[in-house]
């Protein structure tokens, strides 16, 4: 892999460009692999670089039905934080966000990754026992974190709203200057390209369309493309994991939900952190071309259709003009929708299966990038090992039979 | 109980706040007065019956018409009325009983004629009716304003009875029944009942909106 | 944006009306104290989730307050066909397929 | 500054009123404009080249288009909090005292610093930044800062917006989005068969490209014949008319969300009532008329001002009346862009080429501009602009027949205006946003609409029909279609088709990168997309690095990103990317089109549900007393419910909340408080199954329950996990009256009526809520009863008689009312429960009954202090969602012995469930009787220990208490129970470490006794 610099842009400036390393080759997918990576969203590149990286299995392939990246991984709102409540979350979301700290420079490709910090917002006592009891947790773990007044909410985002006479006065908030966001095309891009240096296969628009089982152990895929063979199948589907599972005859505790997000045209530089609210329900970024990154919430039944219901755009964005009157006369541009996969704890799973062989990285719902890194790591780890790495075994499916859920719902505020 | 019970109506602190003089801006000006296209009075309070029962019963629909004289109304989104009493669809099973009799009389009254598996529930405490009149224009821009139904295929009431539905009006929900004058009543919930007074003059504010009480306070 | 037909109130009624409830026609096992904790975890957690038609429960709680069935396609959104508990659907599984 | 004369202000012919001048200002200069302008045709005729500088490279740049496909002429308009970022000038209609200044360049447009960046814009390839700024990795938050300081184009406000926006919700049998000829057409047969129309038009009239257009139509010029047109379609009462009013977006089921600008096209002091007004409409039928894009050429530099699409030439001349230029060069591939030599023509300037990719056209408007003298250079391609910020030549060469490769010499010619036409492509965003797949059309050479999942059809030009009288026909039948499918007319056209001038066309060329010389990663830059600063040799560059689906090219180079959403140039860019790749352009693709078709304000679809109209406000009965007793108020879901009643210190000023707290729950410890318990959900139950039924929802049992009898009870979700409580009374048979957490109201009625309807269908029982129906005023206190007893004369207060957990009926102030003897505080008390329209009634007469007892009025914050002395719980405070009443201490209320399986109870046999070391509610005593830990501290068992601590719970509920005399907390510890009179440990964020004692929850009373006194 050449290795990118400024250096390097300056050299291949003096050819026109046109002298550039393909990012990732295309090759025709391989008979057989050691492990077939099912997705090339974030988590499945990462998983994928990780196997090859730390795991030195480089046998690799990662099958993608559309393009990479094009999943939920192409259509979030990059927020990145590690101030999840409960102890098992915390502990693999912090994982990842160390991992974000150096991922740059560990890909050779900025993923621009933006420590600009979270502040989530509390409206009533309710939401400010929940603040405190997640940030205490959340500093004791380790993990950076402040209950702010408003007074200071407004030194680090003047543009908002702490009046205490609107309908849900702002009265507190977490802040965690640690969070921040990435650029998300990058960062699948950065891993599918260590990946691929490490001598994993990309293989894009090729679907998977069943999993093949001998001896209720998987033996590989069939695609669109025909059938490739397998030693492992870790599949990383997102919003399709309930699809995928049902290939090899699975159910799992998940339901896919369209969660949309939009952006307004590109303003000046005027909000610098990120803030996300879950009583009023809105959550905002100014990205670096300045345009407005604000999520809304998820819709209320089934769909894999990539949109979602106007009526929950209206109501993010009368939360966000409450939050940010100035915002009022600014314009939407763009709005589109993603399928999370929903876990009823809001935990993801990061699982073996009865299956042998096959493995399900999923249930990540409306908060998932941000451990991108993470998950990869620990998911490499359980495939490559056939068991599950100390930090995903909270994670594992079994725990929706024993009732040990980590039920980040509740108490621990926004999920995003 | 003795007259000299004050009785507050659910829109009494929306007068306390508006006064019934008040009005929300943009009514046109004509001979030096505001005009106001739209006027939101609430009604005077009555008696609220909720009533559920098998509309398949012949004696459940033959007690309701001995005891209020008006029929059962069975077709989704219709009510039926007399110079008493109004009963309105709320749903297969449902209905709401709003009357000037005595609220008390009235439950002995249906208790008696009725048997079988019913339940008749006084919620007056818990309602308000509003009526909103004003030109056709102002009403069916403050109802498009106010409500995602589609109140385009109603008509006019006649005497007897008309159409209702139970649907979301602004944040909250209400029922809405067209009136053979033109004007439209709204029961709201007690609680609401502010939300959407204010929701209603500053809705109808384009054209100029008041609110009327009797019970002013 | 959904418009959904109330079979109750025999109209067509906005999304916002109603609320969602998840897969329809999961029986409450009769005599739960007699599952493994595998099959309770079922009947609690794990749905269909399927791409393509789904059998589904609605509730119209800005409405007759009724639940109610309807069979609706989670890619296209498309409503086949809504029902009232109790009723047998128009349409047939077999006609459902598994959706694109 | 001098004022610039309109100097390329064309006398008569056009559209707009030559006498109507308004005054306006451009980046601070004062200009003038007349009536009918959009501000980019004022500053066309006011001679204004340079609008803008490219966001990346800092190039100048010009007007190119007139509608909502203009990349460059980006302006703030106005100022101050109504200014507005970003507005395209081709949209925005010129008032009377219009501010607008460009969003980009500094120190100016005309100059700007950026530009130098022009010089290193080769060290700027498509993702440069994803390639540097990686080392030291500290520093890229430093690179960031400078990088942000170039983002954005407009600046948002900073202060409140000062107008309001409203929305109706309409509905509509047929639904037509566009009118031009086609929309016309279609609105017109539809409300002719009676169907409820609506007719939407983003410009400021009617009309669409007919109001440009310099045909003949039933022998009027197509502007008349517009005007007739809407004058008819006004006679209609079934059809509603809505110009300024764009359709941003096509949602499922018809939906369809339509943006009308109702004051912006006024000067401030005329604007009144809704800025903007959001239509969101549901329509049985939909019809697409919304036309078609013309598309650029891409050569080099062709992004110099004084580069023009055709079409935007012609309608700058015919209908707002400016020739932006003197020499024209035209450029095209087809033959539509012919007539833009004859207007401009027409307009007495020049023609000085017309340069026609195409090697031998010819038909009726090649005859029509030979005969007026034009040279047309056949075969050959403008493949470059020169000029700095103004067009000063074009590069002319011959290419060949494929359009791949300059074959001949280089000719330059000197002119002022490059107009340009590369075809058209149908404007198919609206069909596209319902998921329908564009398809590919040679024969048009370009995207058409794909089949769609909606009730809808594209008719005219955005259907890819170009002839004028197709267009006409098409539309017709369209409407009338719409109108049969929806339940009018028979779906045949009842007008006559007009007749219309017009001739044959000779095939098009397509056209979409036009060699240079030098290849496209070598030649002078190329742009595809203007407003991104993306070229082709950008996109080449990309497909070299290995990025090869359109989606990809897309977020790697930002095609299509800005706010004209790639109208212009994104076909250009999908077929460079097409041939670069060698396939097909129907392999190849487009980017998926999403709302909004054109920018959305925020607070138009906000509407008027900001401020106080959020989310209603929900006040009891008693409100008005609380307002006027200067309650501090608490948000508990909708409500309003008050806090504490802060009263005046002897000493000056306010009580605290604590002092005030203090002096509550004294009061009602000691004498006797009141509360206002009306927010409580109330449900009343009846029907022969009540009891079978409430006793499968509770974890306890309610079939021995007897009239006259309450009893508290805990609910559970599936998951065993807590999920609301409350008391239940049995009314009479079969009937009884449920109360719910304030919060958990309406979810525990649709829980109620979820089991009965979908699961037990057969069970005979009746919901209804009566929660708003009841006021409920809780009295407290030792002194309760004799309170109560100076209202009311017709219960036996008798403490035997009326037993705790009783009820009964009486008359209360007068008032027919309902007595409960239940405690949440664990004094003797009752909640009396009135019609709510008495609520205000009781609660005064209970005040004047208790003043000799000075009664005190206390709220939310005191009542769980209260409770919590108690040990009572409160759901969502106490619990979490994730625990079980044997967590909470509370098996008492699990009957085990149902012979139903209550709802829950299984999983609470589950191995977690059953697991030790679960966190069990209990009380927490400071060693510091004054320290109160704070809700949510964590508790540990060693201070001490390393970073991540060992966490064994969280204090739920902390207070101090008057009562007591030092504070006291509930809190959940694993494994609590077994642990009674060890010492935890709280640490806090500011370093204090707080050291508790675990206690029983149970502070005060334990044995119940206040419950019972005389
Ligand atoms: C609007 C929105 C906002 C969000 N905001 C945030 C946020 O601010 N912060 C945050 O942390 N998270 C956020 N999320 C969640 C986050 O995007 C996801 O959790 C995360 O991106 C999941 O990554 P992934 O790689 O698992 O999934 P994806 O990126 O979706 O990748 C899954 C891939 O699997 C492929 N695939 C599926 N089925 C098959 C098959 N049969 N064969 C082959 N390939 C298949 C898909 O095409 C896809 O590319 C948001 C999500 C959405 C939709
Ligand atoms: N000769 C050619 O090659 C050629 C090519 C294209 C078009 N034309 C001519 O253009 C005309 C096409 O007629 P038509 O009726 O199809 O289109 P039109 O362009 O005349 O009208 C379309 C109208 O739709 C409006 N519109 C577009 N999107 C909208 C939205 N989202 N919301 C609200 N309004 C929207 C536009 O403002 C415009 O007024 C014919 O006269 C045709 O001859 C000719
Ligand atoms: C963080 C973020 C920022 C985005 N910014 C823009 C933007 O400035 N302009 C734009 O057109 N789309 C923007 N998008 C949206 C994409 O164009 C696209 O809609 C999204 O990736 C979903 O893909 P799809 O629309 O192709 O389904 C952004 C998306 C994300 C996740
Ligand atoms: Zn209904």
């Amino acid at each position: 892999m050449k290795k990118y610099s400024g250096f390097s842009l300056f050299s291949n400036a003096l050819s026109y460009h046109e002298n550039w390393q393909k990012i990732w080759r295309s090759p025709k997918p391989k008979r057989e692999y050691d492990v077939i990576v099912v997705g090339g969203g974030g988590h499945g590149l990462a998983t994928a670089y990780y196997l090859a990286k730390v795991h030195g299995i480089t046998n690799v392939a990662v099958v993608e039905k559309g393009y990479l990246g094009g999943g939920n991984t192409a259509r979030n709102t990059t927020i990145i934080r590690s101030n999840y409540l409960w102890d098992e979350a915390a502990q693999l979301y912090e994982l990842a966000l160390k991992l974000w700290e150096g991922l740059s420079q560990e890909l050779n490709y900025n993923v621009m990754f933006s420590q600009r910090g979270v502040l989530n917002l509390g409206h009533n006592l309710q939401d400010m026992r929940d603040i405190e009891r997640r940030v205490n947790a959340n500093r004791l773990n380790g993990i950076d974190g402040e209950v702010v007044t408003p007074a200071r909410i407004k030194e680090i985002a003047p543009l908002i709203n702490i009046s205490p006479d609107c309908r849900y006065p702002i009265i507190g908030a977490s802040w965690q200057p640690r969070g921040g966001t990435a650029r998300h095309d990058a960062v699948a891009w950065g891993y599918a390209r260590g990946a691929d240096a490490l001598g994993v296969d990309m293989i894009q628009q090729t679907e998977v369309t069943g999993i093949r089982r001998e001896n209720g152990t998987v033996v590989g895929v069939e695609t669109t493309e025909g059938f490739i063979g397998a030693r492992k199948v870790a599949c990383v589907t997102a919003g399709n994991s309930g699809v995928v599972a049902a290939m090899a005859g699975l159910r799992l505790p998940v339901e896919s939900r369209p969660l949309q997000a939009l952006v307004s045209e590109p303003v000046k530089p005027c909000l610098d952190t990120v803030v996300m609210s879950n009583a009023v329900h809105g959550y905002v970024s100014q990205s670096d071309k300045g345009d407005l990154v604000i999520g809304a919430g998820v819709d209320g039944y089934n769909g894999y259709g990539q949109r979602g219901s106007f009526h929950v755009i209206e109501h993010t964005l009368q939360a966000i003009c409450e939050l940010f009157p100035a915002f009022s006369r600014v314009r939407m541009n763009r709005q589109w929708g993603g399928v999370v996969d929903t876990c009823p704890d809001a935990c993801p799973i990061i699982s073996k299966t009865s299956v042998g062989g096959l493995y399900f990285n999923c249930g990540w719902g409306t908060g998932g990038f941000k451990a991108t890194p993470g998950s990869g790591y620990v998911f490499a780890d359980t495939v490559a090992n056939d068991r599950p790495h100390p930090l995903a075994a909270p994670f594992d499916v079994d725990r929706f039979n024993t009732g040990a859920l980590i039920d980040e719902h509740g108490a621990a505020g926004v999920a995003h | 109980m003795s007259n000299n019970i004050s009785m507050e109506t659910p829109l009494m602190h929306a007068y306390g706040n508006f006064s019934h003089h008040e009005y929300s801006a943009g009514g046109e000006i004509a001979f030096g007065e505001l005009l106001f296209d739209l006027v939101v009075k609430e009604m005077p309070l009555c008696s609220h019956l909720n009533i559920r029962g098998d509309a398949g019963d012949d004696a459940f629909c033959a007690g309701i018409l001995q005891v209020l004289g008006i029929a059962l109304p069975t077709q989704p989104g219709h009510y039926h009325t007399s110079r008493t009493h109004s009963l309105y669809w709320l749903g297969p099973d449902d209905w709401l009983l709003v009357s000037r009799a005595d609220s008390i009389d009235l439950q002995a009254q249906l208790r008696a004629a009725l048997s079988g598996h019913l339940s008749i529930v006084d919620v007056a405490g818990g309602q308000t009716i509003i009526n909103l009149r004003g030109s056709a224009v102002a009403l069916n821009t403050l109802l498009k304003k106010s409500s995602l139904y589609d109140f385009g295929g109603w008509g006019t009431a006649v005497e007897g009875g008309g159409r209702c539905v139970q649907t979301t009006f602004a944040k909250a929900s209400a029922v809405v029944a067209n009136r053979p004058d033109g004007s439209y009543e709204l029961v709201v919930r007690r609680t609401f009942a502010d939300y959407i007074a204010r929701w209603l003059l500053d809705a109808g504010s384009e054209f100029g909106c008041r609110i009327e009480g009797e019970l002013g306070a | 944006m959904l418009l959904i037909h109330c079979p109750h109130c025999r109209e067509d009624r906005e999304e916002e009306e109603f609320s969602y409830n998840g897969e329809a026609h999961i029986v409450r096992p009769l005599d739960p104290e007699s599952l493994s904790d595998e099959a309770w975890g079922d009947y609690l957690f794990f749905r269909k989730n399927p791409r393509g038609v789904h059998r589904e429960m609605w509730y119209h709680a800005v409405g007759c307050r009724r639940y109610f069935y309807a069979a609706r396609n989670t890619l296209s959104y498309e409503i086949l066909h809504t029902y009232c508990v109790g009723e047998k659907p128009q349409i047939d599984a077999a006609n459902e397929g598994a959706g694109a | 500054m001098t004022q610039i004369q309109q100097i390329n202000r064309l006398a008569g012919g056009a559209r707009v009123d030559s006498d109507g001048v308004i005054n306006f200002t451009y980046n601070g200069r004062p200009m003038q404009g007349v009536s009918g302008d959009t501000l980019a045709s004022a500053l066309l005729a006011n001679g204004v080249d340079v609008v803008g500088r490219s966001f990346k490279y800092g190039r100048a740049r010009g007007i190119v288009g007139h509608g909502a496909e203009e990349p460059n002429a980006i302006m703030q308009i106005g100022s101050g909090a109504s200014s507005v970022p970003n507005l395209k000038a081709t949209q925005v209609e010129l008032y009377e005292g219009l501010e607008s200044a460009p969003v980009n360049g500094w120190p100016s447009v005309d100059f700007d610093l950026m530009s130098i960046a022009g010089f290193f814009s080769r060290l700027m390839p498509p993702g440069f930044y994803y390639k540097t700024f990686m080392y030291p990795a500290k520093l890229w938050m430093t690179y960031e800062h400078f990088i942000r300081r170039a983002a954005g184009l407009g600046r948002s406000p900073v202060g409140d917006d000062p107008d309001s926006y409203d929305k109706l919700n309409q509905h509509a049998d047929v639904l037509v989005i566009g009118a031009g000829p086609a929309g016309l057409m279609a609105a017109r047969e539809a409300a002719r068969a009676g169907a409820r129309v609506m007719i939407v038009d983003e410009q400021s009239e009617f009309g669409g490209s007919l109001l440009a257009s310099t045909q003949t139509i039933e022998n009027r010029s197509a502007s008349a014949w517009v005007d007739l047109m809407v004058a008819e379609l006004k006679t209609f009462a079934n059809l509603q008319m809505l110009p300024r009013s764009t359709a941003f977006g096509y949602y499922d089921h018809n939906f369809i969300g339509i943006l009308e600008r109702r004051s912006d096209h006024l000067s401030l002091s005329a604007a009144t009532g809704s800025r903007q007004r959001l239509h969101r409409v549901r329509a049985k039928r939909v019809v697409l008329a919304t036309g078609a894009f013309e598309r650029p050429l891409v050569f080099a530099h062709n992004d110099i001002p004084g580069v023009m699409q055709a079409s935007s030439v012609s309608t700058y001349v015919n209908r707002y009346g400016v020739a932006p230029g003197s020499r024209m060069v035209l450029f095209t591939c087809n033959d539509s862009a012919y007539q833009t030599a004859l207007d401009w023509h027409g307009a007495g300037r020049t023609v000085v080429a017309i340069v026609d990719s195409r090697a031998e056209p010819n038909g009726a408007m090649l005859a029509a501009v030979e005969a007026l003298g034009m040279e047309v250079m056949l075969g050959c391609a403008v493949i470059e602009a020169q000029g700095g910020k103004r067009v000063k030549r074009a590069l002319v060469a011959p290419i060949n027949a494929q359009g791949t490769e300059v074959v001949g010499s280089v000719q330059r010619i000197a002119c002022d205006l490059i107009a340009c036409s590369g075809g058209w492509s149908p404007a198919i965003h609206l069909s596209s946003h319902t998921g329908a797949k564009p398809q590919w059309d040679e024969a048009i050479v370009g995207f058409k609409p794909g089949t769609s999942t909606q009730q809808e059809c594209s008719a005219g030009a955005c259907a890819g029909t170009y002839r004028l009288s197709e267009c006409f026909a098409e539309g017709a039948q369209a409407g009338a279609q719409a109108a049969h499918k929806s339940g009018f007319g028979s779906g045949v056209g009842l007008f006559p088709q007009p007749p219309v001038e017009e001739h044959d066309e000779y095939p098009q060329q397509a056209l979409f990168l036009v060699p240079h010389t030098q290849r496209s990663t070598r030649a002078p830059s190329q742009f595809v997309d203007m407003q991104l600063d993306v070229t082709a040799g950008s996109i080449e560059i990309a497909v070299r690095e290995g990025f090869e689906s359109i989606e990809h090219i897309k977020r790697y180079t930002a095609l299509g990103f800005g706010t004209d959403q790639g109208k212009l140039g994104n076909i250009n860019g999908m077929a460079i990317l097409a041939k670069a790749l060698g396939q097909s352009m129907a392999e190849t693709g487009t980017t998926i089109f999403r709302p909004a078709y054109t920018p959305t304000t925020f607070g138009a679809i906000a509407g008027r549900d900001i401020g106080e109209l959020f989310d209603p406000q929900r006040h009891t009965a008693m409100h008005r007393w609380h307002l006027a007793r200067g309650a501090e108020f608490e948000d508990v879901g909708q409500w309003k419910r008050p806090w504490y009643y802060p009263r005046s210190r002897a000493s000056g000023g306010v009580e605290s909340l604590r002092e005030a707290v203090d002096r509550e729950c004294l009061a009602v410890r000691n004498s006797v408080g009141i509360l206002d318990a009306s927010t409580l959900g109330k449900i009343d139950i009846q029907g022969p199954d009540t009891a079978e039924f409430i006793t499968r929802m509770y974890t306890n049992s309610y079939l021995k329950l007897a009239p006259g009898k309450c009893r508290y009870g805990v609910m559970l979700k599936e998951d065993g996990m807590i999920f609301d409580d409350g008391v239940c009374a049995c009314l009479g048979d079969n009937h009884y009256l449920m109360y719910t957490t304030t919060g958990g109201a309406a979810g525990v009625l649709a829980w109620l009526e979820l089991w009965q309807q979908t699961e037990w269908p057969d069970m005979q029982v009746y919901f209804t809520s009566v929660t708003d129906h009841w006021s409920t005023a809780t009295i407290s206190g030792p002194n309760a009863r004799r309170v109560l007893a100076k209202v009311c004369d017709d219960i036996d207060l008798d403490r035997q008689a009326f037993g705790f957990m009783d009820w009964r009926d009486g008359t209360v102030a007068g008032v027919a009312a309902r007595v409960f003897r239940i405690s949440f505080t664990g004094e003797l008390s009752y909640e009396i429960n009135v019609p709510a329209h008495y609520g205000r009634h009781l609660w005064e007469a209970l005040i004047a009954a208790g003043e000799a007892f000075d009664i005190t009025p206390y709220g939310t914050e005191s009542m769980h202090v209260l409770r919590a002395e108690k040990g009572f719980i409160i759901v969502g405070q106490d619990t979490d969602g994730s625990m079980t009443p044997a967590d909470m201490n509370m098996d008492w209320v699990v009957a085990k012995n149902k012979t139903f399986s209550f709802i829950g109870k299984r999983s609470l046999q589950r191995s977690d469930a059953l697991r030790d070391q679960r966190k069990q509610f209990v009380g927490l005593k400071p060693l510091n009787p004054n320290d109160v830990l704070p809700e949510g501290a964590q508790v540990v068992f060693d201070p001490q220990q390393p970073i991540p601590m060992s966490m064994q719970g969280h204090v739920t509920s902390s207070y101090y208490s008057a009562n007591l005399g030092h504070a006291f907390a509930l809190a959940v510890i694993k494994g609590g129970i077994n642990r009674m009179g060890q010492v935890v440990h709280c640490p806090l964020a500011d370093g204090r470490i707080l050291a508790a004692e675990i206690v029983s929850s149970v502070f005060y009373d334990p044995e119940g006794a206040r419950q019972h006194v005389e």
